[in-house]
């Protein structure tokens, strides 16, 4: 339970930020939990299931979207928007997964990024309804008020990190790890691989779905640019790498900096992205552990 | 008549495609990195060429000529500051190096990539073309750029298979991919075989990205499409084999032609898209891929 | 009235010095946030033609006394930053109304904020039908949000307008083709293209949507020229370049007329070597003509202060400021109704025409009024690397000339 | 009286080559059964094909009856099979107990927290096999033999009515081999059934009640682990029929014309130590053989020596130290060695694979080589155009030789050349190996457990066991002072 107490405490502290900083600020942070969680479910998935998915915008922009049509085209309120949204995620990862953990290494990679490119041209080839490459108006929000949105943001983040984390450092998180590093040991000892690392892909899609959904209901607008491309899944698995692969917790972390970082470094110009991408690369080859897999992890293997 | 357009369009398209596919299979074999720094370093090859052609007036081929520098240097960089460093890093377990130099290099093409937008923004850029002009064969006007794209591809995949299959060099990548730990046996240094084949690969990419420039022209927003293309052309034909891209190259290549030919452009990459899929599914190692 | 831009800069810089503090007790300056992308030419524009127009009406001693003061946000040309600056503008900096973004996806992720936050806002360069279109279906929440540039549709009116006197009455035209990428902007320009190229007396051969992703053209260009049209009308942007080169290597031997983003560029002669020589493309600025009395000095002034010549949507910026600040002087106010209220009565006479807005009843509310006596736009020609204006014939300094490869029907 | 597993017909293919061939046996509760074979026998194959981690091509493998054959390995687990791996890989960033949790948890999705009496469980085996004082180290703290035991204690922690076992002792000291033996020993008086695999007959000699022999993928032997060790096929794979020895007249081995002198030589892999302070020195001219079983440590020397591992200790060659080369460039400067594992270019044409070796020198000298090279193996000649992948594992091992000798070495270093190879094929091999001696003056340096193949060619020779030389002399000696202690 001390692993819970620390991310807690900080937790508690950051929901008391509205009452300091401006609603810029708090802007920001909003839009970093919700990346948080992308970059959590992603962890989940490589750093205990061992499988790296290129594709996590794939699982978002299902969750989003979906939630999004719903409610534009609807007008279903925002909850059942959000609960349909990470359903579909779910099914969707599914229908990916199951015939996608026959394959491994750079096949499951390629596939799950021509995943995201085929919704993407789905979502540009039928405009009429999704609203194209111009994107999709949503009709209600979450709220307007920066601390409330920031406030649902935190406590959503808290709560998918501590499931997640949860879950990793359970029995079926020890099985989870094991599967991912050693698949024929992991059968040996009479666990069912493929069956661990399918539920650990729908615990995955799920709360990408959920986060996915959020962010849109926060952000009032849902397109390809935000949810979908390629590069938004880029930047979750930066985030999670950034952060600490199999930590959970970690992955939270990097996104967080991500976002600041590029805040930041904003008077830069273009050049803050070269910049943040620069940081990144130099922890990746001097502190391959990321941010908390080296704090927590020293002289371990 | 179409048929003949289709036929023509799609060779030189399917080349150009080709040649691009072929560096990046050629490192994933020899020295078993996919560098998803690809694309970047195709584009930073077209912008060079455009920079130096057009802004300091140095003329087409001169222009050219250091684009396909640049992109050596670049791909030497490639290898030396990103790829070696975790191949060699102790801290990295070594299952995970496969993760890390994917990220590394992704990263690596993310800082090109900003560094192209700095420098000559992102509005799309076209190398001068070297030979302007159209040709007319058989009723279907072809621009002299397209056969010249067409050509120089095919006199660079020649060059390529004459080193490869009939030089001493060559024979050693061709040993390299196969059986590295056998060549160390035999007194052959694999760190200086991947430097020379990473600057094979620069010469190739550099290549490509011109032409690509000159034929179809690129912008720094085009880098990751690039990439993933050429990505997936090469598991289409099979990772580390180079004739299967060439194969691969050519199935996109035509199956886009026919696509906006025969069923109409909007949905030209799609058919190849779910190829991909299926083939990937059906048959992991590739059309012509071994294992 | 006009200030060269220097004498402006410097007066307003004296004016901070001096007066401005003293103003400032007596009244805080009037806010105006911009958001746009600055880092690409077409984006910097705005800021940059704000600035110079709040300078102006500064230097002529502000609104009611109050100085304006431009706050900038670069979106990166994401809808998700400029969402989050709309939201700091709003929140934060307390500004009275946003200029925001030349790129649909941006304004449209904003105006339902515009909305929530009672927050006037208006767009000098989306196209997209659907802005205006939804104030009008839900005028209550959305009435925040004005079109400050050309709806698609109109975007096409006006082609259709320029090709009627310059293709059909001109070069005796019959026929078109119609290609545009296959895009949300697209559709109701598409659409009123088919519907207003046959009023005009061309008959429209095919309909032919692209993917914005298409890299060769030449399927689409031997496709089109099989069918033998007399023009191509066209509706391009994200396709970038490629169009545009491809049209000229492979010589097809058509003009190309229409909306053509890439091409109202200043650099996009040396961005593809020439190849735009002869490309017609619709616009409501240009160098070197006198739309309005206004056009030219603004042009000057601009260039004076910046070095470049501005792009369509820095006239269309200016021209905001001003009759935001006209708004805010006759509604004697900055609350937001007040606000929206006098600009829903807006007519201002600027660098591009004189604008003004449709009313909750019209079908595009709060578009700009499109006409020849309003804003009516122009048809301008790259030739030999410069953009000559080529329609209406009344302001334009050049005549249709094309590339060799041109064919033109028989007279 | 009734049988807990029972294998018949059991047969794999990859592609061409047989692996496993038709493979029949049983074992009742209680019993031990060794199956031994030297590397490349087809032995651990067998394991795999029980487990469940390969997939049979033919034949039955019943538990108390039930046929699991092609089912996937967690339901042969929980069928009651546990297997050992020779290398253990637990999970690094939990303790120890927490590793031999894992191996008690039910395959279940729900269940989040272990239940309580798990905890005890986990207690008692890890006690059981004397992990008892180090429940809460992580694996990465503890010594070799720990994470030996800790890899014992994941296999039976489900109480497999079957255990399977890859090379018990490989990399154990003698002690540790004791405790080891007594754990498996254990097993019998639960009922339980266990199959010892090795290549090492003597190490479970005394531990099996029975043993069956395998050779090239096919049963050779069964019966008692004497019927076995004195089954004649089994001696000639192992050690031969009859000892030839013509050991040239001994030279003068001073340290003056020493070629290759190695000085206190050790190697450890992680925990486990490989090698321990071997010296041993090859003169000029001279054909030296070292005989061990597998595992004894023959290919880590020579991988030391070819600057393929890391090592302790001096390795001169002709008098300059190695220290710091590269590997390339001590094969360039002419120690070339000829693995165990051949590392041919499976997809290039023998000539290739033979062009490749003469590389480094002058085309015309790689031509005289080559031409002198087909004359040596004449079945070369004809398959020259051929893909090494396609010839046979004699042919292989010739060209991988052949491909060797094109460096013109020194020293030659030749690490179990006989491995998986036919009696006939080993006929052809000496006689090359004759040739090569008699005709040239090229220094070899040769590793085997086959020892009449070892002898016959020596000048001088080295037992190796367990990492350390344990016999060095005169080939005619070998037979009376170490031949038996080499085998039984």
């Amino acid at each position: 339970m001390k692993a819970f107490a620390i991310p807690l405490l900080v937790a508690a502290l950051l929901a008391l930020l509205p009452l300091g900083v401006g609603g810029y600020v708090l802007g920001l942070l909003t839009l970093a939990y919700y990346f948080g969680v992308f970059a959590m479910s992603w962890d989940l998935l490589f750093g205990f299931a061992g499988e790296v998915n290129f594709g996590p915008s794939f699982l978002i922009g299902l969750g989003a979207y979906s939630a999004g049509l719903l409610n534009h085209s609807f007008h279903l309120p925002i909850w059942i928007c959000v609960i349909a949204g990470a359903f579909t995620a779910v099914v969707g990862g599914v229908l990916l997964a199951v015939p996608a953990l026959r394959l491994s290494g750079p096949y499951f990679g390629l596939i799950t990024l021509v995943a995201v490119l085929l919704l993407q041209n789905a979502i540009v080839l039928f405009a009429g309804i999704t609203g194209g490459e111009i994107g999709l108006d949503i009709p209600d929000i979450i709220s307007i008020d920066d601390s409330t949105n920031y406030w649902v943001a935190l406590g959503f983040m808290t709560v998918s990190g501590m499931i997640l984390f949860g879950l990793s450092r359970s029995s079926v998180g020890l099985i989870l790890q094991a599967s991912g590093q050693d698949a024929i040991q992991a059968g040996a000892l009479g666990f069912n691989v493929t069956k661990h690392k399918l539920a650990a892909f729908c615990v995955s899609a799920l709360f990408s779905g959920l986060a996915g959904a959020m962010l849109i209901f926060y952000m009032g607008t849902a397109s390809p640019g935000t949810v979908v491309e390629i590069g938004v899944g880029v930047q979750v698995i930066i985030a999670a790498v950034l952060g600490g692969r199999r930590t959970i917790l970690g992955a939270a972390l990097g996104a967080i900096f991500l976002i600041v970082a590029g805040e930041l470094l904003r008077p830069l110009g273009q050049l803050s992205t070269f910049v943040v991408s620069a940081v990144a690369l130099l922890v990746i080859l001097f502190f391959p552990g990321g941010f908390l897999g080296t704090a927590l992890h020293r002289g371990e293997g | 008549m179409q048929f003949l357009q289709i036929l023509i369009d799609g060779f030189a398209i399917s080349s150009l495609y080709g040649l691009g596919a072929i560096g990046f299979t050629l490192i994933f074999g020899v020295s078993g990195v996919l560098n998803l720094s690809h694309g970047a370093i195709m584009v930073s090859a077209a912008v060079v060429a455009w920079a130096v052609a057009g802004s300091l007036n140095a003329g087409p081929y001169l222009g050219a000529l250091a684009g396909v520098a640049a992109s050596v240097v670049i791909a030497f960089a490639t290898y030396l500051l990103v790829v070696r460093p975790i191949q060699t890093s102790r801290r990295i377990p070594r299952e995970e190096k496969e993760i890390f130099v994917l990220t590394g290099t992704l990263l690596w093409g993310i800082m090109l990539q900003e560094a192209i937008a700095y420098f000559f923004t992102s509005n799309p850029k076209t190398v001068r073309p070297l030979i302007a002009g159209v040709v007319n064969i058989i009723g279907v006007r072809t621009p002299n750029q397209e056969i010249l794209t067409a050509v120089l591809s095919w006199l660079v995949i020649g060059a390529l298979w004459l080193l490869v299959n009939r030089t001493r060099q060559g024979k050693t990548l061709l040993a390299a991919s196969i059986n590295p730990r056998g060549l160390t046996l035999l007194g052959f240094e694999l760190s200086s075989i991947y430097l020379f084949v990473w600057g094979l690969y620069g010469l190739l990419a550099g290549i490509a990205g011109v032409l690509l420039g000159a034929f179809l022209g690129v912008s720094s927003d085009n880098v990751g499409t690039l990439t993933a293309s050429a990505f997936s052309i090469v598991v289409l034909g099979g990772l580390g084999s180079v004739s299967g891209s060439l194969l691969g190259a050519y199935v996109v290549g035509y199956l886009e032609t026919i696509t906006a030919y025969v069923i109409s452009p909007s949905i030209r990459t799609i058919p190849v898209l779910l190829l991909l899929v299926l083939v990937v599914y059906l048959r992991p190692q590739g059309l012509l891929g071994r294992r | 009235m006009q200030l060269p831009g220097k004498h402006a800069a410097v007066l307003s810089l004296a004016l901070a010095v001096t007066v401005a503090p003293g103003l400032a007790r007596a009244a805080e300056p009037i806010k105006i946030g911009v958001i746009a992308e600055v880092s690409s030419i077409t984006g910097a524009a705005i800021p940059q033609a704000a600035k110079l127009a709040a300078d102006e009406i500064n230097a002529a001693g502000g609104v009611n006394g109050r100085m304006i003061e431009i706050v900038e946000y670069d979106d990166h040309n994401s809808a998700a930053d400029a969402v989050r600056a709309f939201q700091r503008a709003a929140n934060q900096d307390k500004v009275h109304a946003v200029i925001a973004s030349y790129v649909s996806e941006v304004v449209l992720a904003l105006e339902p904020w515009s909305g929530r936050l009672k927050m006037p806002m208006i767009t000098p360069g989306a196209a997209s039908d659907v802005i205006s279109q939804r104030v009008h279906d839900d005028y209550d929440n959305l009435k925040y949000t004005f079109h400050g540039y050309l709806a698609s549709t109109f975007l096409s009116d006006s082609v259709c307008d320029g090709l009627k006197v310059a293709a059909v009455d001109g070069l005796h035209m019959k026929t078109a083709v119609v290609m545009s990428e296959d895009a949300a902007w697209t559709i109701p320009l598409d659409a009123e293209y088919l519907k207003c190229l046959p009023k005009i007396g061309l008959t429209v051969l095919d309909h032919i949507r692209l993917s914005p992703d298409t890299t060769d053209f030449t399927p689409v260009f031997n496709k089109i020229e099989a069918l033998k049209p007399d023009l191509i009308v066209t509706g391009i942007s994200h396709v970038g370049v490629q169009p545009t080169v491809q049209w000229h290597d492979q010589q097809v031997p058509i003009p190309m007329i229409g909306i053509s983003s890439q091409a109202t560029s200043s650099t996009f002669y040396k961005d593809t070597n020439g190849a735009t020589e002869g490309v017609i493309y619709q616009t409501v600025s240009a160098p070197d003509v006198a739309v309005t009395p206004k056009m030219i000095p603004f042009t000057n002034a601009f260039v004076k202060r910046f070095g470049v010549t501005p792009a369509y949507c820095g006239y269309t910026t200016y021209d905001e400021v001003y009759f935001i600040a006209d708004a805010i002087k006759r509604a004697g106010s900055t609350e937001p109704d007040k606000l929206v209220a006098a600009l829903e009565t807006t007519s201002w006479q600027g660098t591009i025409g004189k604008t003004e807005f449709y009313g909750r009843d019209h079908a595009f509310t709060h578009a700009m009024k499109v006409s020849p006596e309003y804003v009516s736009g122009l048809l301008v020609q790259w030739q030999n690397g410069k953009q000559m204006t080529v329609w209406p014939t009344e302001i334009a300094n050049a005549k249709l000339t094309f590339p060799s490869f041109i064919k033109l029907p028989a007279k | 009286m009734p049988r807990l597993l029972d294998v018949c017909g059991l047969t794999k293919r990859y592609g061409g080559l047989v692996a496993v061939n038709d493979m029949s046996f049983s074992i009742a509760p209680g019993e031990i059964l060794g199956l031994i074979g030297p590397n490349g026998s087809g032995k651990s194959t067998v394991m795999k094909l029980i487990m469940g981690i390969e997939k049979p091509n033919a034949g039955v493998v019943k538990i108390e009856g039930v046929d699991v054959a092609g089912w996937p390995s967690h339901r042969i687990a929980r069928q009651g099979v546990g297997i050992v791996f020779q290398h253990s890989r637990p999970l690094h960033r939990q303790t120890v107990l927490e590793n031999i949790k894992l191996a008690l948890l039910p395959d279940s999705l729900t269940q989040l927290v272990a239940a309580s009496h798990i905890d005890d469980r986990a207690h008692a085996i890890a006690k059981r096999v004397g992990l008892g004082a180090v429940t809460q180290r992580r694996p990465g703290t503890l010594p070799f033999a720990d994470l030996r035991r800790l890899e014992l204690a994941r296999a039976i922690a489900r109480d497999p009515k079957i255990v399977l076992v890859d090379e018990p002792f490989a990399g154990l000291t003698a002690g540790e081999v004791r405790d080891f033996s007594e754990l498996i020993a254990s097993f019998r008086h639960d009922g339980h059934a266990v199959l010892l695999v090795d290549h090492n007959v003597k190490g479970i000699a005394a531990l099996v009640d029975r043993a069956i022999a395998m050779y090239l993928g096919e049963f050779v032997a069964g019966g008692t682990a004497q019927e076995v060790l004195t089954n004649e096929t089994v001696r000639r794979v192992y050690i031969g029929g009859r000892i030839e020895t013509a050991a040239r007249p001994p030279r003068d081995t001073a340290a003056s014309d020493r070629l290759l002198d190695v000085q206190d030589l050790s190697v450890f892999y992680g925990k486990a130590q490989a090698l321990e302070d071997v010296s041993l020195h090859v003169g000029a001219g001279e054909f030296v053989s070292v005989v061990g079983l597998n595992g004894a440590g023959k290919t880590t020397l020579f991988n030391a020596i070819s600057g393929l591992v890391p090592s302790q200790g001096s390795i001169a060659f002709d008098a300059t130290n190695l220290a710091g080369r590269t590997a390339a460039q001590i094969a360039r400067g002419g120690i070339v060695q000829c693995p165990e594992s051949r590392e041919l270019f499976g997809d290039m044409s023998v000539r290739e694979n033979l062009d490749l070796g003469g590389q480094h020198l002058p085309r015309a000298k790689s031509a005289a080589q080559l031409e002198w090279l087909l004359e040596l193996f004449p079945i070369l000649k004809s398959r020259h155009s051929q893909a090494a992948r396609t010839l046979s594992g004699g042919e292989q091992q010739m060209l991988a030789i052949a491909r060797a000798l094109m460096m013109q070495p020194r020293l030659l270093i030749l690490d179990e050349p006989t491995l998986g190879l036919a009696p006939v094929i080993l006929e052809q091999l000496s006689r090359a190996l004759e040739k090569l001696r008699q005709t040239t003056d090229i220094t070899i340096l040769l590793g085997e457990q086959n020892v009449t193949f070892a002898l016959p060619h020596a000048d001088r020779v080295y037992v190796l066991e367990h990492g350390r030389f344990v016999w060095e002399g005169d080939p005619q000696r070998f037979a009376a002072e170490a031949g038996d202690a080499y085998l039984s």
